[in-house]
């Protein structure tokens, strides 16, 4: 049949946000794709520009909407790196048990969105179920249940509720089992390793060289972790590993993407319930909001020509945020705020992944990346 | 004598037909009627008068057409019938499949109920609609509703009570929550408009799911649903069914091809590609049971399986069961081989630029399908209108008396109705629980598996049908033994505990795509 | 639906049905069986549409979430007779869960006239209401009613899974009182509810 | 938690800014982060325009730095000393591709407290100052790391510093019709409702009250 350019268009069930996927086809083997992202972009680096230090955060929240604490302390590590705050001790953890518990919703949500992407539908209601647990803990930390607002510059908006501790064992324990139905679902479905295994390779040296990090890399084989490789917050003290895991010769398949990713929610879960228990000062104590001991003293306005950076390690990759100060309001405002997100890196990698597998496969391979279009188009 | 029970729906429209023919027969005047007439022209005309008509007894011209006319009321009457339960016990099917899927996913479903027919929606309600009616119509239905409010405790101030104040009589109307969502679904799409997009082929557009939803609705007619519930009962019931059976796919294809859009054009060629495939396996296995019954009448394959052999093909074909059961999913396009209306990359596959009342009628003709299937296998395989373990249970000692009265009291319908909502579930419950095969996989799996296992089990059938049967049953030892060393080998093959994957630490697996693909056998 | 130029076949099937069609209805009329047929189908009909309402699996930001979390196991939206669908074709409702970007301004347009007509719009969350947190940027529209004619606002960024139950709930209100009108006899007769205000 | 030790990595900063420095246009120096419980040396080095490509691929193959994680734009029109200015980001992170024994691949799990020499994970900022132009450009790297290539894209997009040798320079973000000439990332263009007080006036719609009809909520 002759060759036919497919848009899988803005609106698809297989895009997870709104981005067209543009594939040459021939018959059933994808030739050549084209990835065309924009849809929601938004600007949120311009009007970043016109709003103080402490607003940017709820922009930082709605960059990705999956893992909405997780880019709103990338920014915070970065404005404190502009403006030279010191973070209490307690404060660092808290932050860690707020992003750790949000990089599990965030896969169980790439988990559930890849089920039916292959197929499974029961998947998304169970991931989604278990993400609504994960959800409450955070609503007890930030208030609403997607977007926190949590940290502040110089520490976290409130210290950990009473009784969270408890909860949150007792809801992280819950979730380490209900892992094993998913890996039935998963691992024992014969139907799904057909899917998932030998399709999407990608090598190491050539992903980090197309700039894709995160799970998608550590899926080769590859300890790749910001959070060890150039250590930030306490993730030194606690004693865990980055998942990585034994991928194929031929580079990291969708099914080795999917083993990282489960194997990275039971490791974050260890990590909270760690530092639930390492917590300076005990995870019952409660310090009022503004308390010393959960948040620093923080100047509000950055001279012309200071500049801080921090890259931070998102779910779905390396994240890093470059703020230029000296803005608008005598410094009150940043001069340029720049975003990176990790996802604008990789699905035109991802795209170029595609070429030679079947059309079926498209769904599979995208999926197993984990694309979300917010953080991409900015 | 071929099985029968009490629900003889057949044999009282035969009587009555017969009775109400005759009838007329003799109210008709027996004697001749002459019709003759004559035209007479003038008599300078010269010719002799026209001579019409001849002498007519209408007694005996009714008695040459009775016998077709009884035939003519008497399919009409049945075919009726059987339409109206097909479409009554197929609301029971989508029930299951939204109720039953949403439990497996931890939901509730559907809860909509005909009680809301009558309560409004929150704070807004329909008011007083039945005023509208004319001629004072309505009144009646006014008062009963007041009476209904009153005495069971709602407050009449509005005339339809709203939903959250009030939980009220309609208490019965809130018969099956969800039962009626289906029903919801179809009279929305009925008032849908119909859209056709321009640039499509019309006619062909039009035209598709008719043929589709025909076809489907024509393999009811050689169904039977009991003993005596069947619209026609043709010698070679089974070949005719088959062969409608196979005709959908073409519609499918037209409907791919006709709407002009890229992404039911590869749906439309997948589903015409896995069709095929899967035709040829499926028609294999139902020519075994016709072997192994010796009969290629569904009525007669159903009783062979009760009077003569007394055992059911189950027992006697496992491979074949299992078989059909994945030819019959792949038939119907259910999840694991759903490629053709693939959510993730097809959008909707063949039925995306389909809308309105046409896409309703084809939801509907999806369930229909596959509660044919679901139907045939009970018949095949599962002994049609026979109680699981009927004759020992009658025979029974002492409960034998009691299961012979319920037996003789529960129609064959039930049963066979009973066993395919069951089978329904089962093909829920895969759906719930198994993936999407690629189409290339599927195809593969079609004609490299199931096409020569389905060929062993005809050869099966046929030994057995020569060699082993005996004129009137089965050896006693034949299905006992059959079925212990089928699931013997069944679980032998479904233990994939492989030894050199395990050191992997991966689950492995065995189903073998191109290659044997162990986890780390694509690992070259 | 008037396409003249469409001639099946030989022997018109249009012009059957008119004629049929005009016949009865007059003498439907006549006998004043229209009206109790329209009231008593009116009411069937109209419960049908209310009991199953099929939003588009339509995800553009964070609401696309708690749309997903709504058809989950905790808050089933599928109670209501909400159950997504991917084509346009097969929905009545276009859920627009996000902002509007100038280079989606036409599709989601596209994505509005593919869809049959008794159809409504939700706008939920603050980005479809008004261009919430963006308002100011110079690539989203101000609001999804800028191009759409919206039946059902849902404020929050983003709303609970409950408003979003809820505002089904407004919109089968709205199907109950003015009935599945067309859309586009519907502009002027019928203001847009706002959740929370009544 | 085994994490590469703070000596480590500041020699090997040094080491990499002092080899930075001899280049010629290139100052550097080593700046420390202190948030978080270790300190971290980052390589800052700027780089004038003209041989910004020499030092790329200097990095890139000596130094084996082989992550670029963010190119940035920023137009300083008031500024004296530069009008447009790039920022790049990159990252050593020293991954190598996994060994492959009898047939299955054995995952290298680095150690970093034992890591050395051109293993050692460093962060290096660099930035190229850009003098007043109308059409500010500057050498690709896009051929070097790949991963700058959407980076570069997004750059003259949005800002407008265009990179020669760039194969495919197109919109990536903003919608492909808008106009020719429009970046909006730069300083002359306002967003909608900028430093316009009645917008925050009567946001609510309802009149305000004299008295502080000057202040700006």
């Amino acid at each position: 049949m002759a060759e036919m350019w497919i848009s899988m268009g803005p609106q698809h069930p297989m895009t997870h946000g709104l981005w067209t996927l543009k594939v040459k086809v021939d018959g059933e083997t994808v030739v050549d794709t084209e990835p065309d992202l924009g849809y929601i972009h938004r600007g949120v680096e311009k009007i970043c520009e016109s709003r103080d230090f402490t607003q940017i955060t709820t922009y930082c929240d709605r960059l990705c909407y999956a893992s909405a604490n997780t880019w709103s302390h990338a920014y915070i590590y970065a404005a404190e790196d502009l403006l030279e705050v010191e973070v209490p001790e307690r404060a660092e953890y808290i932050r860690l048990v707020a992003v750790e518990i949000q990089r599990i919703a965030s896969h169980l949500m790439w988990l559930g969105a890849y089920g039916p992407d292959i197929g499974n539908l029961s998947v998304m209601v169970w991931c989604l179920r278990e993400r609504e647990m994960m959800m409450d803990l955070l609503q007890e930390l930030g208030g609403s249940r997607m977007h926190y607002n949590f940290p502040r510059i110089g520490g976290v908006k409130r210290d950990l509720p009473h009784g969270f501790a408890l909860r949150a064992r007792h809801k992280l324990k819950l979730f380490l089992d209900r892992i094993q139905e998913y890996e039935a679902l998963f691992d024992e479905s014969t139907v799904f390793l057909i899917r998932s295994q030998g399709v999407g390779y990608a090598k190491p040296e050539e992903m980090i060289n197309h700039g894709v990090s995160g799970p998608n890399i550590r899926a080769a084989g590859v300890n790749h972790d910001i959070r060890t490789s150039h250590p930030y917050s306490v993730y030194s003290e606690l004693d865990w590993t980055p998942a990585v895991e034994r991928s194929s010769i031929k580079g990291a398949d969708c099914y080795d993407r999917y083993r990282v990713r489960v194997e990275e929610m039971r490791q974050s879960a260890n990590l909270v319930l760690q530092a639930l228990d390492k917590i300076p000062g005990g995870a019952e104590t409660y310090h009022e909001p503004g308390d010393p001991k959960i948040l620093g003293k923080a100047p509000i306005r950055a001279p012309e020509g200071t500049s801080g950076s921090h890259h931070f390690e998102d779910s779905r990759g390396e994240s890093m945020f470059y703020i230029a100060g000296g803005g608008e309001g005598r410094g009150k405002m940043p001069y340029r705020v720049s975003i990176r997100s990790p996802m604008f890196i990789t699905i035109p990698y991802a795209s170029k992944c595609m070429i030679g597998y079947k059309v079926a496969d498209i769904p599979a391979i995208m999926g197993s990346f984990d694309p979300c279009i917010g953080e991409t188009d900015r | 004598m071929a099985s029968s029970d009490w629900l003889d729906i057949r044999g009282w429209t035969e009587s009555l037909i017969g009775w109400s023919m005759d009838k007329t027969h003799d109210t008709l005047p027996s004697e001749d009627i002459d019709l003759e007439f004559t035209i007479s022209r003038p008599e300078w005309f010269l010719e002799e008068p026209i001579v019409i008509g001849s002498e007519i007894n209408l007694q005996s011209g009714f008695a040459d057409i009775q016998s077709s006319l009884e035939a003519f009321f008497i399919s009409t009457i049945m075919c009726t019938v059987v339409f109206t339960t097909m479409m009554l016990t197929l609301m029971v099917v989508p029930y299951i499949e939204r109720k039953f899927i949403a439990r497996l996913m931890d939901r509730i479903g559907a809860t909509t109920s005909l009680r809301s027919l009558w309560i409004g929606e929150g704070p807004s309600t329909a008011g007083d609609w039945w005023n509208k009616l004319p001629m004072g119509m309505g009144i009646p239905i006014g008062m009963i509703n007041r009476a209904l409010n009153s005495s069971f405790g709602n407050d009449h101030h509005l005339e339809t009570i709203d939903r959250v104040g009030n939980r009220g009589y309609h208490g019965i109307w809130f018969l099956f929550p969800g039962f009626f969502q289906a029903l919801a679904d179809f009279l929305k799409f009925a008032t849908k408009e119909h859209l056709v997009p321009d640039k499509a082929d019309k006619l062909v557009f039009e035209v598709a799911p008719v043929i589709i939803i025909a076809t489907t609705i024509m393999c009811y007619a050689f169904i039977p649903f009991g003993p005596h519930i069947w619209a026609a009962n043709p010698e070679l019931s089974l070949l005719f069914l088959m062969a409608i059976f196979g005709i959908a796919p073409l519609g499918v294809f037209f409907a791919g091809w006709s709407s002009n859009n890229k992404y039911t054009l590869i749906g439309g060629m997948r589903s015409a590609a896995q069709l095929t495939a899967y035709e040829i396996p499926l028609l294999i296995t139902v020519l075994s049971i016709a072997v192994i019954s010796g009969s290629f009448n569904i009525l007669e394959i159903v009783d062979f399986q009760i009077e003569n052999s007394d055992t059911w093909n189950l027992f006697m074909l496992p491979l074949g069961a299992a078989l059909f059961l994945i030819t019959m999913i792949a038939e119907v396009e259910r999840i694991p081989f759903d490629m053709p209306e693939a959510e993730a990359e097809l959008v909707e596959g063949w039925w995306t630029e389909y809308g309105g009342i046409r896409w309703g009628l084809m939801f509907a003709v999806e369930m229909m399908r596959a509660y044919a299937a679901c139907i045939l296998f009970a018949m095949f395989f599962l002994g049609g209108w026979e109680f699981p373990f009927e004759d020992s249970l009658a025979a029974a000692p002492v409960l034998g008396f009691i299961f012979e009265k319920l037996f003789f009291i529960i129609p064959g319908i039930v049963v066979v109705l009973l066993k395919a909502w069951l089978l329904f579930a089962f093909f829920v419950w895969v759906r719930a629980s198994l993936h999407r095969i690629r189409t290339d996989q599927i195809l593969e799996f079609g004609w490299r598996y199931l096409l020569p296992l389905s060929i062993v089990n005809l050869a099966f059938a046929m030994y057995l049908r020569l060699e082993i049967w005996t004129g009137n049953s089965w050896p006693i030892w034949v299905p006992p033994v059959i079925t212990i060393v089928s699931i013997a080998l069944f679980i032998i093959y479904a233990i994939d505990e492989d030894k050199d994957a395990l050191e992997y630490s991966r689950r492995p697996y065995n189903t073998q795509t191109l290659d044997k693909a162990y986890p780390g056998s694509r690992r070259e | 639906m008037t396409d003249d130029g469409q001639n099946y076949s030989m022997f018109s099937s249009r012009l059957l049905v008119d004629t049929v069609g005009d016949v009865t209805d007059e003498a439907l009329k006549a006998s004043r069986l229209k009206d109790v047929i329209g009231v008593l189908a009116g009411r069937l009909f109209n419960w049908g549409q209310r009991k199953s309402l099929f939003p588009l699996h339509l995800g553009i930001k964070c609401c696309a979430l708690e749309m997903a979390a709504a058809g989950a196991s905790r808050f089933d939206a599928e109670r209501f007779g909400v159950f997504f669908r991917s084509s346009p074709r097969q929905c009545d409702v276009l859920l627009v869960n996000g902002p509007i970007s100038k280079k989606f301004a036409d599709p989601i347009v596209r994505l509005w006239e593919q869809m049959p007509e008794p159809k409504w719009c939700i706008a939920m969350g603050e980005c479809a209401i008004s261009g919430g947190p963006y308002f100011q940027s110079y690539n989203i529209l101000e609001g999804v009613d800028t191009i759409i004619p919206v039946d059902v606002y849902i404020p929050g960024c983003p709303p609970r899974p409950e408003a979003l139950i809820d505002g089904f709930g407004k919109l089968r209100e709205k199907i109950i009182r003015i009935g599945a009108m067309p859309s586009h006899s519907r502009l002027e007769s019928e203001a847009p509810i706002i959740i929370g205000d009544i | 938690m085994p994490v590469v030790s703070e000596k480590t990595q500041q020699a090997a900063a040094e080491k990499l800014a002092e080899a930075l420095g001899k280049m010629e246009g290139v100052e550097s120096s080593v700046d420390v982060r202190t948030s978080g419980t270790q300190n971290r040396p980052i390589v800052n080095a700027s780089v004038s325009p003209e041989n910004w490509r020499k030092v790329a691929e200097e990095l890139k193959n000596k130094h084996e730095v082989d992550h670029c994680s963010m190119i940035t734009g920023i137009h300083w029109p008031e500024s004296t000393d530069k009008t447009w200015e790039v920022v790049y980001h990159f990252l050593r992170t020293g991954i190598k591709n996994p060994v492959i024994e009898e047939g299955l691949v054995v995952p290298n799990i680095v150690n970093f407290s034992k890591v050395k020499g051109k293993q050692v994970p460093l962060e290096i900022q660099i930035s190229v100052k850009i003098q007043a132009t109308r059409t500010p450009s500057l050498a690709s790297i896009q051929d070097i790391w790949v991963g700058a290539d959407w980076n570069e894209k997004e750059t003259w997009d949005l800002v407008g510093i265009d990179f020669e040798g760039h194969i495919g320079m197109r919109r990536v973000l903003n919608p492909h019709e808008s106009p020719v000439g429009f970046h909006p990332l730069q300083k002359q263009h306002k967003l909608r409702y900028h430093g316009f007080e009645e917008m925050y006036d009567d946001a609510q719609g309802f009149m305000r009250k004299p008295v502080d009809s000057s202040r700006v909520k």
